[in-house]
This record gives C-alpha cells, structure tokens and sequence, in this order.
C-alpha cells in the first residue's frame, strides 16, 4: 500500500496548491491578528488562544485531506478550519458569543462543528478526549464503506491524559483510519515539554500501539503537507492510525492573559526566527512561487474578505437571554436529522450475510469453542462450578513459545532448559 | 454457526412463547434493533465472542459480526468517545459497561462531551450506555454500584432503570430509538429472578413515563428497579393492616414523570420514596424538591426516604443485608407515614 | 548505576533463597487450592480468582522486594501477599468476608492493605488505579529519604486503561522507584491480547515513557526473581521506573464462573506443560537442591499450615450487621496513625534551606524569568493584554534546533534550507 | 532569590495588615501549612514555577523547593492516584485542578479509591482537591463547573464551597490537617472581587458548621459561595419591604450542618435554598428531604428554590445571566414564600 518513490515525486504540489498553502497561512494569521484586536477591544468574551509561528502545521495538515474526511480542531487549530472551508465570521462569532455563530453564543473560540457538510467535530476544552471520539468518526465511516479518514489534533501536553492511551490504543486495535498530529511546540502553559513527557521525541508515544508514526518539522508547511498527505493515505488504504509528531513553539503565552516570561528570552527568539510564513515566503519566492505582485495580491484579497466578515461579526446580535433555556435535549424530529449514509450494500452488515463463527483464532493454537449457552456470575458465588482439569489431562503440544507469546526468543529472559537456569542471564536490559 | 440462526441460548427475537428473564429481555430489544436497523452497534468489553459479562450479548457477535459487535480493550473512556463519534455519522451504538461501576473511569467523556454535544453544538450524541449495576448479591464495594444520581444531575443525558422484563426491553428499544444519549441501568439481581411474559410483537415503552403497580389511597410509595419488589412486598405487608398503599415504578429517573407522582400524591397525600442508592443526595431528596414545589398543599405528612446507607457497599452478607433496604424497614416507615 | 556482568553473578540466589522461592510457589497454589474448596462448600463470599500458572510471577517479584518496600496486589497476586507476610488465614479470611479478615468483611479477595507494617496497598477492581498510587507512594518514600521501591502488576488487558498511562507516565517525569509487573497472560477475560494492544511485546508501552524495560519468561521463577531484583535495585539507584513484562498464560477462566471455552485447547495444553512448578521442579531436581525427603517437609509444613488457618478463618464469626454503618469517616485520633518516618534531615525541605529558584532552566536556552506578581484571568477577557513583541525584536540566536527540541537532525523531515524543500521526502516513515 | 524569602506579591505568611483577596487567602492558607508541616505538600498543573494558574500558588516553589511544590503533567487521574499513595506515607498533598471542571477526568479515582479507603481497608487519604470553579465570568461551558453534587452525594468526602476570604483560609487549613479527603472548591469568581482582613495568628475555622450572615425572622434562605453575595444583596432588598430574612452560609456540604439549618427553620419556618448549581440534584433537594424528615411541623411554607437552569453553562452573558440565579429572582421567590 505504501507508495513508491515514483508515486510519491509525483505528489509534488502544484502551483495552486502552493498557492493555497500560503493563502491559507496568511489567512490563518491575519484572522488570528483580527482577533487579537477584538481582544484589546473587549469584544471577545472569553480567552483568546493563538497559533501564532505555528500555522504550518494546520494549514497543512487539514490540507492533506478530501472533502469527504473528518476533522476536529483543538484550540490552536484556526488554520485547520479555515482549510475545511468554515469562513472567518464563524470564527469571530464564536469568540465574540454572537448569535449567528454556529454554536449560537452557547459555547466559543473553536468549539464548534458541522456533522452535516464540512464534517467538523467540536472540541471539548478537556484535553485528549477528540481522540476516541475521532477513532469512532473512522470507524463508522469504514462500516458505511465511506473510506474516508479522521484526523485530530493533540499538543504535547495533551499526550499525557489517559484518554489519549485508551483512544489510540483503541484506534489502533480497530486499525482505524485516523491521523493524529502531535503539535509539540514544547510547552504544555507553564510546563516544558521534559517535564510532561520524559521523550526526546514524542512521536515515540506510537510505539506503545505498534502504529506507524513521523517527525515532522512544524514550522516546514510543505513538509508538513507531504507527510500528512502521506499518512492519510496510508490511513485510508487500511494501515490503521498514524501520529505524526510536528515540532514546533509556541511563540506567545498558553493565551492572551499569560506573558509567558517562563520561557527563555533566547528560545522565543531562535523560533522567531524560523517563523513558518517567512520560511515559506523564502522558499516561495526561490522558486519563483511568489512575487510582490502575488503577495500584494493575496494580501489585499485577505483584507478584504476579513474586513466583511468583521462587519458581519460585530453586527451581529447578542443572543437572546431566554435562548439560554432551550436545546439541553434534542426533541421532535428536526435536531436530529443525521442519517448513515451507506456506501457499501448494507446487506453485507445484516444477517445472514453478516453472520460469522464466533470464536477467537490464535496464530498457532486454532480456535476455541463459541459461547452460547453459557451462564453468567449473578450472585457472584452461586454460579455452576467449572470442573478443574488435571495438570496433564490433554497432552502438551510442544508448539514454539514464540508463535505462543508472539516474543522474538532472543529478547527473553530465562533459560528454555531449565538446567541451564542458573547461570542465565535473568532479563534482557532494554 | 458460521450463518446460521442463533440457537436456542443465544439471542433471538421477539416470541419464543414462554416467560422470559429480564436478562434475555435485554439481549431480545438489543437483538430486534439490530436486526431492524443496521445503524445500532453493540461496544463494549467481552460483549462478542463471550457475549457479555452476564451474556446478555450472547449470540449477537454470530448473528451480527464482527464490524457491528466490537470487543473492545479495557478503555471505558474510549468505548463511550468512540460511540459518540460513530454517533455522528449516523450510528446507534449501544455501549456496555460490563459492570456499571467502570462507568466512573468514563465519566468525562460522558457528562462533558456526550452530555452538553445537543445544547452547545446541535450535535446530538444518539448513544445508549447500559451495563449491570446495583447490589444484593454480594458483589462488594466496587461491583455494586447504583450511580443514577451523578446522572440525574447531569442535563442532557436521560437515565432510566426498569424493574421487569417488559419494561427493560421496551425502553431499552425507546432508547436506542431516542436522539439523545441514554443511560440504562440493569439491576443485576433481577436478571434472572424476574420472569415475565413478553408480546410477540415490536413495542416500545415510552421514556419519561412511571407505572402505578399497585393502587392504594393511604399513601404512596415511590420506587424503581429491585426495590420495587421490595416496596410490593412490604405493600403487601401493610395492606394486612389495612394500610393501602399506591406503589409506583419511577422506570425514568431523567427526566421524571412529575404528573404521575403528583396525581398520586393528590390522592394519598404521603409519600415514601424508596431507593436502593445511599442516601444523601439520593433521587428522594430530588422529588421533596419536586412537592415541595408543586404539591406542598397536597402533604398530609412529611416525605419520608428508606434507602441504603450513606456508606460504600459492604461486601459481607451480614453488612450487606444491614446496608441495603429492605421490606421491614419500608413497613415501618410507610406505618409512621400513615399515621399523620 | 548498573551492575557488572560480575556483579550479577553473584547474585545467584543461596540455596535457601531457591527453597524460599519454591515454598512460596507451593504456598500460593496450596493456599488457591484451598479456596477452591472453600469456594465449592459456597463458603467463599463472591469470586473467586486463580493464578494457577502464573505463581512465579507473584512469588518471584516480591521475593524481590526489601522488608521496607511497598507493594500493592492485584487480583492474581496471591503469592506476592504471602511473601510479603501475610498469613494465609487472612486470605481466606478476606474471600470468606470474616470479621477477623484485615477488611473486618467490608472488602473482599485480595483488597486489603497494611499501610503501617507491612506496606501493603490494597487495590480496588478499577483497574490500572494502583500505578498513579503506587508512584505517589514512590515519591513519598524518596521525600522522607527512605530509599524504597514500591511494586505494583498490572495485567496486559489493563495496560489499556487511561490511569496506566497517567500513572506510568507521571512515575517516568518524577523518575519514581517504581517497578511494574505487566503479566502478560495473554487474555483479559475472554478477549486475546493482540485484540486488546496491537503489540508484540506489551514491554514495548514503556517506550512512550523513555523508562527501561524487561521482558521475562514468567513461567520461570528465577528469571522472575533475577530481573526483579535488577529492576528495584536500579529504581532504588534513582534510574526511575522500570516495566518488566512477564510472558505467561492464564490457565484457568477470568474467575471461578468462567470455563474459558474461548481458549483453544491445544494453547491450554501447551502452557500446563510449561507448569512454572514443575519446571522449577526439575531444575532444583537437576541442580540438587530438592530431593523427595525435603520436598515432602515442605509439603507437610504447608498442608499443617493451611490445615491450621484455614482452620482459623472458619472458625471466625461474619462481622456483625451494625458494623456496616461504622467508620466512613475517620474521626477523632485513633483512625489515622500514619505519622511521616522521615529518614532525612527535614529542614532540607523546610525553608530557608528549600527554598530554589522557581524558574525553568532549558538546555541550550537558559532561564526564563520567575513567576512573581503575574496576574491570571478571571474574567476571561478582563486581564491586562501583553503586548505583543514585534517579530524581529530580538534578533534570533541560530542554536542547533537538535538541542531546541531533542531531536535527532537524522529523523526530521523538512529540509532546513528552505530552497531545497521542495525535493525533499516529507516525513521520516516509521 | 534561590534562599530568599518570598516577595510582596509570593505568597506571605499572615498578618501583612491590610485587607486580603479570597486569592490571597487561598494561598496565605497553603503557605502556612507548608512551613507548619513539611508533610504538606503541593501538587498540580502549573503549580510551580507558575504559581498555578490563577496564581494561587504563587510563590511556594520559590520557598519550599522542587519535591514540594511538584509540577505534574497534565494527568488528573495521576495527580489524584500519587496524591493518594503519598498521603499513605504520611505526607498532605494538596491536589490543584487547575480548573475544578477538569474533576471529572479524575472522578473515579476520587469516588472509588479515595473516598472509599477508610471505610473498606482502613486506610485514609487525607488529601485535600482544590481548584477554582462556578461561573459569572464567562468560562463557558469547561470552565465553569459547580461539580459539588457528584461528590456531596460520595460517601466518604467532605465538600467544602466557602464564601469569604476568612473561611477560605480557615477552612482550608482545617482541610489539610482533617484525616479524611476534603474536596475545597473555590468560586473564582470571588477571587478578586472580596477583600477581609484576617487575623493574625493561626486559625481554622470548623469543617461541617454553616454561618448565619444575616438575622431574620421571616424567612430562611440558605445559600453558599457566590450565591450568598446574591441572597445578601436580594435581603437587603426585602428588608425595604419588611421581609427580613435569616441568610445562612452552608460553608460545608458534607456533612451539612443541620444543627443550624433546623434551628432558623424554627424561627422562620419557611426555607428558600439558593444555588448556582443546576436545579435537578442540586443540594436544595437534600435540604428538603432533611426537612421533611426533621422539621416537618415547623415549616409554613413549602421549600423553595432558586438555581440555575438544567443546562451547560452558556458562554455568551447574556445567556449565562439568564441561566444563573440573580439577586431578582431570589427576591421574586421569597416574596412568594413570605406570603405562606
Ligand atoms: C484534562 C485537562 N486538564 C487540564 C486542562 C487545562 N489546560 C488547558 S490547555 C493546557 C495546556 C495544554 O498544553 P498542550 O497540550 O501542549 O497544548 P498547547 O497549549 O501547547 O497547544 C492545560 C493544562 C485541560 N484543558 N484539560
Ligand atoms: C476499569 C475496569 N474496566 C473493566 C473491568 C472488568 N474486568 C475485571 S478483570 C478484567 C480483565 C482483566 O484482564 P487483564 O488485565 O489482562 O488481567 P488478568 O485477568 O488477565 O489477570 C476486566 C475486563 C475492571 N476491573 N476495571
Ligand atoms: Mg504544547
Ligand atoms: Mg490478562
């Protein structure tokens, strides 16, 4: 399933997605620099958060996918929506509370979504739990034979919840098409990144579900683009979920309120120096991508479009007190209106053609027998006894220990002979 | 078995004429609603090839498959997510914890994420979580677990616990039909005490609505799940002594049906409430609320609670048995009731 | 930190040390024996749990451990109680809910501890909560400057918990002298491994921790023994926590209800033949350290042993009914005796002589600037703003970025030239 | 400033002279523990080096150094679980959720472990879990949690919400030497908005007694956090129209102080509960049921509550306005109940 060299040369983009990568960027920028200036004029109602100096790595991941595929942002992932097609003013909407804002002034900054056509999920501010939920996205859209793919964000900080565990352990057992990328730009608020995770790399989280996973430079938006790019169709032809560790700074506080003056004057700067529109604009411009023309071009038509879009936000209205009381359940027939859609024959997922031996296979030692007609404990004591077998009552089978506990030999402690017991070497230091 | 019909043990549809227990009342609703709809799952620990803890899913992995019954890791956290996000596109899945109490290790994801998903987002999380809880068979402090409560006091989700078969299997059909998460509990002392006759046909027990099950005028008692035998038997107990009681089955803790609480109150204008979780903070406080609000001037007497201890669930039978309510304490209670 | 390869020799255990491992083996299936029949008389209260096949693991582990070490049981870990010092009395004590039983009857199996003598945790069913206690309980006895270990085990199944990850990775930041035992049986009650972690070797969760590891053949007490040791002896030294995984097979079903028909036949066969006793058997046979006359002694001292307490726990009363309202709360003095051994100086923790610097220091970036006089939001959006530095201020320091982030050039994608970026291979695939 | 002591805005013993935060108080009560006991200990996200982050623990680091002051990652169950572990040693963590609502990632080990180790094995976890909750200011629906419920309704905790700077501080402290886990939530939005001088010398104010605020003679109104603020301001209201009411402080939740509680019912004999928590399964039902079964004869009017709505918290003021209670709608309330 991995593409060749060929392929993936072939992958190098084209002028307009060149363009597009750099547009979306300076959108993402310039919409977060829009906010800024909301914030200092009080029209934001709650925190503000910003993905200053690492846009790249929104832009360019959610670029990676197809109309059809999934996403759900986390809080520095403006860039993301904006590719998915969500317009400005929803996004100042949200932070400013309006009415108009997809969430209605219920709930803000980017917890918002859109089941029905941009395939958005909204964020929870608790930290990892996108992930399952975003594991259960892929796997339904692989039951409905939908091939799409499910991706989420996470920071280094987030790594470290126990959510995070169970929905990639879960995802991976599932070989779910799902790409998580771990933005790690070395702070979890005040807390370096050694202090959360003792990992030179966090990509490494992988190697606890045996799913593939990649470095990547955050602050590279090609780079960016190409691996993500690469991952998601290596998700989507069934390799199962894929992290991919970006590596990156964040290059103001957790959030406005927050100087950040814990973090070293000399590491602000050294990342201020590899900002990743810059480092685009230099290589754009090497290449002969962009000129002041385009640039001037691109930039006018940003201004543009964010000064309606402002316009709308901040004519919005308030929403109504007594709004507040209406829609903790969704009643009638109109709030619910999702329905699977099925792009694989649903016979297939109905019985009989569903119908399958149940029973579990294990490489090496065949199957078990099925379940039906056992009991369960209800009392925990009072249930049928199960009679012991004798130690010897079925002759062993001298299969390899190796097929049994899928383990390399080599890697194992302790001797096979058990004579040769005491002079072994008892674990192998890992 | 490969396509096979399920054999006699394991699930099977409505109408195989006898009695059936609450527990195969559940495994026939989950069974029916897949078979009707292939948008429901089933997710959870051990629900396939061993079909449950309590076999509750037997057969339905050999019926189903494997894509609509998913054995998953021991991730309560991630079963409840990954249902919420199939839920987005569509699906129904039916979520087991294989003993209620493990519902504490999901408790985020549930009343954070699955709760507020309507309200905040207009992204209505269509899930069931079901699972065995509740005590009498000495299952200890950790196996024992009657949480409606954290439920009850969480808007946007909807909690029922049904005490007989027929209700267990409608409502947990009007459950996987209703577009909003739904919690249901099963008492698993009742798994195979209770038998009952089911109708051979699709029905469904409406959410939200309680049952009278025994009419009295003298007073009334408010219970559900296994106390409800308990409050039957001790009604019996009372009725000996001429005190009639209206016991009622509350079916839906979330949200409550105040007009049938209240239309019994009109008419006994006493009210015990029974429950078999602790006390403090319990559902009884939650309805003294309630009349206090809309029937003060019906009470002839003062609510009055029987309900366990304000401690974890003792493991010995001795403590247990002193923990847990039972039909004498409910007798004595609903006798000094009566004599207001 | 690490012991020579000469060192480790003289380690071989003593002739008693063997013994003590196979009485204690002997012990712990005599003692489940027992239960079982207990269990069978309907005299055990609820479940009953096996660890037949899996006693080297418990045995040889906390043979590991010193007196002052901490330790806290799971379901199967019978043995580790025995060695640590319980009498066999209270387990049967605890399985039957007996008022003498350490619980008094308000718990059940092996869910009891003793926080003053023995250092014993007692578990809850929740799995995977013992290993957030268990480093807290680690970094406790490192702030009094005690210099124990403390051991909890985990099964394969619950290595997918949430609290697993937390746990393990909170103990991997605070370099906690933790070990864990992740026995691997290969099933979690009815559901095989590689359904529940898509690993080869679950020692590999430790890489998401950058902590060392250990795989072990966990039917082979010695090697059990051998690697724990290594494993504590390098936690005391300071070389944080330590996942030792311990091959092996569960035998018999989840519990006592449970006939385990999912398990294949012939995989049940092949491990009764790999019995750890008999293997160890043959090996003390082989190497003369058991003949028919000592094994026999030991026998006879475990069947006089068992006769005796078993003896005891049925003889002692059910707790009284009224005991069951007792002791929620813990009032008045006599409750909560636990006083802090300190085996330091305490005026190292005490100020002036505590008192630091609160900054953080990064490698190759120095310090950031202390925290005092910040202020936070409350209002979200009523905090005074920072203002923002303009891009270039200072000017950029170029250090090496493999210092910035810890990660190795090799394994970065993304040129670091701008101008080759374009002809680069995008991600690192792992 | 390695071994300096701390500066004018660190942390500070007692006594600067002036008038003090409720944040101030906070911190004040942290600091003098640490330096009463070194078995006190500080543990949280961003507790450090950032003095938590509303900068509640500002300062400790400095004083009391790296193994006391212990920045953890983000891993609520972790902070819990080793909290507990420690406290087994001897030591007295203090947990910080650098926002209460992140309680719930943590709710099983706090529910099932800590709260239920000194009835089952007798093994105490005096720990204390603090962190800033309730809303006003705008959080949303994350970050504004009054999560007091799930846990008032958790044998085997203590809840505590106080109101001033005062008992903040004093209560805090008797959290940290009570031998049970006590849950210490507190309201943020308080944090700057009240100012009290507090004593001197060491103190600690009773865990488990409410305080009366306000005498009156007409009607009760029990209330705690920053909804006494709002029952004190609607008071002062009524009084202008003859109706004086007895304001009570809860302070604790559990246990409640129902000693006090009764005793106003006595005299007033009418009861209006006022909570910023939602409405189902609020405390005010607990109230009730305790009346009910306490103070029956003594009530002339039915209990009555003023709340939140059973919803999120919403994020835009004008919705959360609506959704909280006011100093108008306690008004509008007791001027019905003073009509019984
Ligand atoms: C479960 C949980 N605990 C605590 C928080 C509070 N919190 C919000 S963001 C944050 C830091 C996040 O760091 P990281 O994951 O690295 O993301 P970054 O802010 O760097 O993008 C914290 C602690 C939270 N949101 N969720
Ligand atoms: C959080 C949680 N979820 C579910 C359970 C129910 N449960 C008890 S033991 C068990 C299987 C455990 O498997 P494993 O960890 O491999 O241990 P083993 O039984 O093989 O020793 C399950 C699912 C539990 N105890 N805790
Ligand atoms: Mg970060
Ligand atoms: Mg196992």
């Amino acid at each position: 399933m991995r593409p060749t060299a060929g392929e993936r040369r072939k992958r190098d983009l084209t002028r307009q997605q060149y363009l597009d990568l750099y547009y979306y960027m300076r959108l993402n920028r310039a919409v977060e620099d829009t906010m800024v200036k909301l914030f200092r004029q009080n029209k934001i109602v709650g925190g503000l958060y910003s993905s200053l100096g690492q846009e790249a790595i929104s832009v360019g991941s959610a670029y990676a996918l197809e109309k059809k595929d999934w996403l759900a942002p986390m809080i520095r992932n403006i860039g993301a929506l904006l590719v998915k097609g969500v317009p400005p003013r929803d996004i100042f909407m949200q932070h400013m509370a309006k009415y108009d804002s997809p969430t209605k002034g219920k709930d803000g900054t980017s917890h918002f979504g859109d089941l029905d056509n941009l395939h958005i999920v909204s964020p929870i501010s608790m930290l990892g739990d996108l992930i399952p939920v975003m594991a259960g996205v892929a796997i339904a859209g692989r039951y409905l034979g939908q091939k799409i793919v499910a991706m989420t964000w996470i920071g280094d900080g987030g790594s470290s919840t126990g959510v995070f565990h169970e929905g990639l352990n879960f995802a991976a057992t599932q070989k779910a098409p799902f790409v998580l990328i771990l933005e790690n730009n070395l702070w979890a608020y005040s807390t370096p990144v050694r202090r959360q995770v003792p990992l030179e790399n966090l990509a490494d989280r992988a190697k606890a579900y045996g799913i593939a996973s990649y470095i990547v430079d955050g602050n590279d938006v090609v780079a960016m683009y190409q691996t993500a790019k690469e991952a998601v169709e290596r998700a989507r032809a069934g390799e199962g979920p894929i992290l991919i560790e970006a590596k990156t700074f964040r290059r103001l506080g957790h959030a406005q309120h927050d100087p950040a003056e814990y973090v070293p004057k000399e590491m602000r700067a050294y990342w201020e120096a590899r900002d990743p529109i810059l480092l685009y604009e230099k290589f754009m411009t090497s290449e002969k991508l962009l000129d002041a023309t385009v640039k001037k071009e691109i930039e006018d038509k940003i201004d543009a479009l964010l000064q309606k879009e402002r316009d709308f936000a901040e004519n919005s209205p308030m929403p109504p007190a007594e709004f507040a009381a209406e829609g903790v359940y969704c009643t009638g027939d109109d709030c619910h209106k999702i329905r699977p859609k099925w792009e694989r024959d649903k016979h297939e997922v109905m019985p009989p053609r569903s119908s399958v031996s149940a029973v579990w296979t294990v490489e090496g030692f065949g199957t078990g027998k099925g379940s039906s007609g056992g009991i369960a404990p209800i009392h925990f004591g009072d249930t049928a006894n199960v009679p012991e077998k004798a130690e010897n009552e079925e002759s062993p089978t001298p299969k390899s220990l190796v097929k049994t506990a899928g383990k390399k030999s080599a890697k194992v402690a302790s001797a096979r002979g058990a004579g040769a017991l005491r002079r072994r070497t008892q674990g192998k230091r890992r | 078995m490969a396509s096979g019909k399920p054999n006699g043990n394991a699930a099977s549809g409505n109408g195989s004429g006898g009695p059936v227990t609450f527990l195969e009342a559940i495994k026939q609703a989950m069974f029916e609603e897949m078979e009707r709809d292939p948008a429901v799952v089933v997710i959870g620990e051990d629900v396939g090839v061993y079909g449950g803890a309590f076999k509750t899913s037997e057969g339905l992995l050999e019926r189903f498959g494997w894509e609509r019954v998913i054995d998953t890791p021991i991730s309560e956290s991630a079963i409840i997510g990954a249902a919420c996000g199939m839920s987005y596109l569509g699906l129904r899945p039916i979520c087991e914890m294989q003993f209620i109490d493990f519902i504490a290790c999901c408790f985020n994801q549930l009343t954070n994420f699955v709760a507020k998903g309507h309200y905040l987002w207009n992204a209505p999380a269509p899930i069931v979580v079901r699972g065995p809880s509740g005590g009498g068979v000495h299952g200890g402090p950790f196996h024992s677990a009657n949480p409606e409560m954290y439920f009850v006091h969480t808007p946007g989700l909807k909690v029922i616990y049904p005490s007989t078969p027929y209700d267990a299997k409608g409502l947990l059909k009007a459950a996987v039909r209703d577009n909003n998460p739904v919690l249901f509990f099963e008492h698993k002392f009742l798994y195979r005490r209770i038998k009952e006759e089911l109708p051979a046909e699709d029905y469904t027990v409406p959410i939200g609505k309680a049952a009278v099950r025994r009419e009295g005028r003298h007073l009334t008692i408010l219970s559900y799940a296994a106390m409800m035998y308990t409050s039957l038997e001790a009604a019996e107990a009372l009725a000996k002594e001429g005190i009639e009681a209206e016991v009622i089955d509350l079916r839906t803790l979330l949200p409550l049906d105040e007009e049938t609480i209240l239309q019994s109150v009109k008419k006994t204008n006493k009210v015990l409430v029974v429950h078999e979780d602790t006390k403090t903070g319990g559902i009884a406080g939650e309805i003294a609320a309630i009349l206090c609000e809309k029937a003060f001037g019906d009470l002839d007497g003062p609510l009055m609670r029987v309900t366990s201890l304000d401690t974890p669930v003792p493991y010995a039978p001795t403590l247990e048995d002193y923990f847990l309510p039972n039909a004498k304490k409910i007798f004595t209670a609903a006798k000094e009731l009566a004599r207001y």
